[in-house]
């Protein structure tokens, strides 16, 4: 029975942990046959050193503006995170989930990936939605389920979809995006399209059966797809090991079907950005599909419904040795002479600024529970294209009930 | 490509006359032809043309981007149609077996019907999933379900069954032209030839079966109108699939002037014609294979039962399977044939 | 082991009262004791206890072989557990939400629900899966689901509902010594308080409620049982799960004289219970959470039309959730409650 | 898009299927970590060499009485297939399935196996009843579905189950005995039972979910369970690259859940047999569970509702670089001097005639749809251990349908 090495009141020591150093790990080229990749499956891809140097043949070589760029999206992901989590404990909405500590995973692949690439995430990136730009004010007005929420109030709070950027519907069902994503980029390589599709999976989530079958029709029709297992240790309170972790890396799942795998630290912006780039590059040029293992750490609870107090032990986090990718990418850019401490204090205080001010305009069309949501008869639509009989009649019900219970309402 | 570029179909004569299954090959050729979105996958429905041969040919013509075998997966084969249908394609996946569909049931329930909803129409999931159903061919409990009524409690999912070649080629036509998933159940006891429950006396080809004049070239049959098999007023036979063969063999067997309603469409559902009906005849009878308990008849008594309540004369008879895997050897005793429908008949008609 | 080896429960006073989620780690703790053979596995019910905390305490007392943390994975979980069942042990899996239970589906429907029958007895899959369902909690479509009608449609599986923490605890130990496999909705918006439809008014706890007083130690309340929560003879109520306290708080607010029965099981429904009360009555309002289409309602509406056809004097009324997946924002506006239930209930009475 | 070599009508050469000599491959001990099984998932263990000699470290240095056993077990469930199939060609029955050229995987894992041991089979391990002993006119009674089937004719043919001898009920459903075996080894390791369980799958199903999960939850609890993939090139019409084939071996599979894993000639009945047996005694000694892929090939159609000439060339049977089992088992005994054509061919004809006085026996209970089944009301047995009042009902039902058809008919 797997037992994880700490529990709530035990002192951590991550020792166990192999990490190794930063630059060593071979680059093949994207082209290599798989199997030129098995060996990165049980090794860890790490760019940034202990001392902020890039290092290595994984080093993608960033100018100092994106580097910046990649900064500042890490950054708004976690003042995002704080505040809605915030907002939550308010009571302005129902269900917040954070990023906190994996916030590398989504943004830096959202900038390896093309803008068209389409995303099937997991309910743990909205970096990749705050990095292609989607406006933040429509992310807190769908969070909120309010009047203005392009998702009509119909989803659990960030459950986003947002076809405009690329980025599939969020199911609330684990997995289920895997074979979707392998099944939209089998369409797009049948029409020569060069988009690729990637997607992202917790690593608990990797027990279900559609990652198999996602894995098994990419391997079987060379599908351009990229997988992200992102590993942060923990699946609510089960650790890693009731993935199977203790006994393979979630990339060596790769090498059971043939396709190529990376296992990346996932607290390295750097080293990510290169593995998605790497895998991104192979996918668009017919080489097939890609596991990438994101070897990172979950530093909050679940979700605002959880509390890891009650199961894993609180110096876990502190102790974490891969370091926080925030913190890394900024000590690099200093190391770099590219950054300060001050122009991250300023930032940090500009992006807080810009949240509140989303927020702000966002309370406006209304908080959940609150009344302003969207007129009943919505309720009843986009089940099917065309609305059947059936569903006109108990529309009609829905509103009629609303006049029963207010009877001075108007919609 | 427009209609006249359609290819020629298989069998060319004026009132040709087609089993289903050649119907339903026909069917998915000229949509394969009329859109280049339309694409086939499932087990063996490639280079082998499908178990029932319901695909057979279509690989050799389209190719094998149009047409192809997948790995056995059922869960796999939805949810690469999902997000093949969400890129803007029109997948047709086949399950080889409706008693196989289980293990895409998630994806079907979880992500295909509720795709447009969760996603305020961003993206839909236009796709149509065939599978045989429905036993009478000692298929033993393993290739003989009748699951319908599952899919039907799914907001989000339309379920279709056809009970004629005529029928099969044209809602199989509208139900991939549908943007929203659709269930194609096909009764694999009557591809081949109708069924009137009759096990014991000889087939009977399609051929002799007025509905198997199938014309040539598209046509739709539209989605949620049922078909008035035959009008009369003593008594409403609701049946789908092969039932209405079985249902409609028995009642002329007796001479009972029945009103016989092919749903065709099970969600959504033609109330209407249902409901004129029972108002008239005051009695209603529904036959289904599948199990009793929370199948579709169910659902329709209920709905019988609230709109036609100060009309009926007698109660609303359902004749289904029994509440057991649908068993091997007894197989007979289990199908719902002319002596379970021909009591109820007589208990409504009060004989 | 015998019931005096019973270990100490957790409350201690004589009518002690316990919430549902009490009541239920109850019935596990006990079941535990008692049988060896029982185990408990599931998405973090071991150390952590459950996400709603129904198994809290039980791997500490029992250890990891009996209470144990699973992969994620709904079809591995009920796989591994007819397996168990197979062996002899007596497994009692849980689904975190009845939402997610669709990926375990083809282990229940094809596995463990035929075990018995296609072995002829030779294997058994004594199994107890339990899992939360219903909404009212704010959880969206995927955390609110009713996916009950589906589970009785399937021919080997007995599906339960319990209402209150007397019910729940001995439910559920009779469902664990069931030796057919039970599935066991718990109606979650009531695990820590009844709840009556009034979304809006104050909280109450369960230690307000009468059916909250729970004995001690081991007691089992039969599968097929239904329960006459009160007796009436102006229409005959059915619910089970939130919905009995909900209608019950309508009838008694209108001050209608209504037969509310809980039914508690619905495979296999206690039918003569609910034959004798419409025969009563003369009406009958059927009510649930589920989505309408193809709901147990269905079947239930079509029994008692079956059975008591001459002694209705109105339609049956079902009242249900509408066939859309769960809201969330407007959740209070898919709930079956008050509004929704008084009208069905003025429709009935001729009001 | 995978495309098998060969289609009808095209010439077979398989020299593309790597052959390494036998004896060659290395047999690490039972104990092993898995890793060290990882080189062989790419190899293929074999013991029968071109000359019919037994070589290399995989011997398992059987005495002859043993190998003859086995030899008769195989040519006893080939008799049986044939007779069992012009059976059903006659109209004795519905439905029948061979495992020509497979019966090694079968007969030589059920030696290896101890009796006790749980088996949780596919369709296509007849083999393991036959050599577990399982009385033959039992098995054609199910397959008959007459009145004295032990499954009362509930079941497809061919679908036994016999607890008696430790076999599980076969599943129509592809894949899912995978989890219920891994569940069952939990039960029995839990207890301290020395029994294990085994279970097989064709190749073609590998792709199921369940198979996912079965090899997730053997992993992760370390199970004492023996998978068994049969690898016999085809699933009905579609060619093993449809599984994933061309891409990784099924024995890789192993590595990507860090389990050990074997490759082994499934036409070669002493290497299948050393490899189960080293699978049995590790996982009996609780090192875990075990993947072993039988390489072989499905020299028949998939089952009577099959005509594989309509998707495959004739001549792979006659091609196939591994030969035939019980030729390959024959002229080892031979080659040893234990054994001559002359007992083979006497063998063959005693065989034969066990087979036909068994299907003789068998037919004196009745064939399917003649009449002589179980009584009826034994239809709504078994549903749930009593029977509730709505099948009561149903039950009565069916006999009354069969009165009114029959008048005369007493049960
Ligand atoms: C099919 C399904 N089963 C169970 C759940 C409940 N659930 C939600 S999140 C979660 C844990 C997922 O862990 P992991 O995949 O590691 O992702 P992470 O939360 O760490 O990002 C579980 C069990 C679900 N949403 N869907
Ligand atoms: C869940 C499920 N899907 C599909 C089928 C239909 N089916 C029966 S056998 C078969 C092929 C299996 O091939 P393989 O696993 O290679 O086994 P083999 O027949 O070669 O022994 C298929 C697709 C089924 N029985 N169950
Ligand atoms: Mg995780
Ligand atoms: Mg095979």
């Amino acid at each position: 029975m797997p037992e994880p090495h700490y529990r709530p009141g035990d002192a951590v020591d991550f020792r166990h942990i192999v990490v190794p150093p930063a630059g060593a790990q071979p680059r093949p080229d994207e082209t290599c046959p798989p199997a030129e990749t098995f060996a990165l499956c049980n090794d860890l891809i790490r760019v940034l050193d202990e001392a902020g140097r890039a290092v290595g043949p994984w080093n993608p070589q960033l100018d100092p503006a994106t580097l910046r760029r990649m900064l500042r999206m890490m950054a708004l992901t976690r003042a995002f995170d704080e505040r809605m989590y915030r907002g939550q404990r308010q009571g302005k909405t129902s269900f917040y989930m954070k990023s906190a500590g994996e916030e590398a995973t989504a943004v830096a692949p959202a900038m390896a990936l093309d803008f068209e690439d389409m995303v099937f995430p997991s309910y743990r990136q909205q970096g990749i939605l705050i990095t292609r730009g989607y406006p933040l004010v429509d992310m807190i007005n769908q969070i909120y389920s309010n009047r203005a929420d392009r998702l009509k109030g119909r989803q659990l709070p960030i459950m986003y979809s947002a076809r405009s950027h690329n980025f599939f519907t969020i199911s609330g069902n684990l997995a289920t995006q895997l074979p979707q994503a392998v099944g939209w980029a089998m369409a797009s390589a049948s029409r020569g399209d060069t988009r690729i599709a990637a997607t992202w999976v917790g690593e608990g989530s990797t027990s279900e059966g559609d990652f198999h079958s996602a894995m098994t029709f990419a391997a079987v029709y060379n599908v351009p797809v990229v997988f992200n297992v992102v590993n942060n240790q923990w699946a609510i309170s089960s650790f890693s090991g009731f993935a199977g972790a203790e006994r393979a890396t979630f990339a060596a799942r790769a090498i059971g079907y043939g396709i190529a795998g990376l296992r990346v630290d996932g607290n390295d912006p750097l080293a990510v950005y290169a593995a998605e780039r790497w895998a991104a590059d192979r996918a668009r040029s017919n080489m097939g599909p890609t596991l990438i293992e994101h070897f990172t750490y979950r530093a909050e609870g679940h979700s605002t419904s959880d509390d890891p107090g009650a199961y894993r032990s609180a110096q876990e986090r502190s102790e974490w040795p891969l370091g926080d990718p925030i913190a890394r990418l900024r000590d690099h850019l200093i190391a770099l002479g590219e950054w300060s401490d001050d122009q991250q204090a300023a930032m940090d205080q500009e992006l807080a600024e810009a949240v509140r001010a989303a927020t702000k305009e966002a309370e406006k069309n209304g908080i959940l529970g609150h009344g302003l949501h969207h007129p009943f008869k919505t309720m009843f639509e986009d089940v099917f294209e065309e609305l059947p009989w059936h569903l006109q009649e108990q529309a009609e019900q829905a509103i009629r009930e609303r006049r029963i219970k207010w009877p001075e309402w108007k919609e | 490509m427009t209609l006249e570029e359609a290819p020629v179909s298989l069998h060319d004569a004026p009132g040709r006359r087609l089993t289903m299954i050649e119907a339903i090959n026909e069917a998915l050729d000229i949509m394969l032809a009329r859109d280049p979105d339309v694409v086939i996958l499932g087990e063996d429905v490639g280079y082998f043309g499908g178990v029932f041969r319901a695909t057979a040919g279509l690989q050799k013509k389209y190719g094998k981007m149009r047409v192809f075998d997948t790995p056995i997966s059922e869960g796999g084969i939805i949810g690469v149609a999902v997000g093949m249908g969400a890129y803007g394609l029109r997948p047709v996946p086949e399950i080889q077996f409706a008693d196989y569909i289980y293990p895409g049931l998630d994806q079907l329930v979880s992500e295909a019907a509720r795709l447009r909803y969760r996603s305020a129409a961003e993206f839909i999931a236009p796709m149509t999933v065939r599978s045989p159903f429905g036993g009478g061919i000692f298929g033993g409990q393993t290739h003989s379900q009748s699951p319908e009524a599952m899919f039907t409690h799914v907001a989000g999912l339309k379920t279709v069954v056809p009970s004629t070649p005529h029928d099969a080629k044209g809602l199989l036509i509208a139900a991939i032209e549908d943007n929203d998933p659709v269930i194609f159940f096909e009764p694999k006891r009557i591809y081949n030839g109708p069924f009137d429950g009759y096990y014991d006396r000889p087939v009977k080809p399609w051929a002799e079966h007025p509905d198997s004049v199938v014309p040539e070239g598209y046509y739709a049959t539209p989605l949620g109108k049922a078909r008035v098999v035959r009008e009369g007023d003593a008594v409403t036979v609701l049946a789908y699939g092969t039932m209405v063969h079985v249902a409609g063999a028995v009642c002329a067997e007796k001479g009972v002037d029945a009103e016989l309603i092919d749903l065709r469409t099970l969600v959504p559902l033609d109330l209407d014609t249902v409901q004129k009906s029972v108002e008239k005849t005051g009695k209603c009878l529904i036959v289904h294979e599948a199990t009793r308990t929370s199948g579709f008849g169910a659902e329709l008594s209920a709905l019988v039962q609230e709109r036609c309540f100060w009309h009926l004369e007698a109660p609303i008879e359902r004749v289904t399977g029994f509440d057991t895997p649908y068993p091997h050897s007894l197989e007979w005793a289990y199908f719902p044939g002319p002596v379970r429908i021909g009591e109820a008949l007589d208990r409504l008609l009060g004989h």
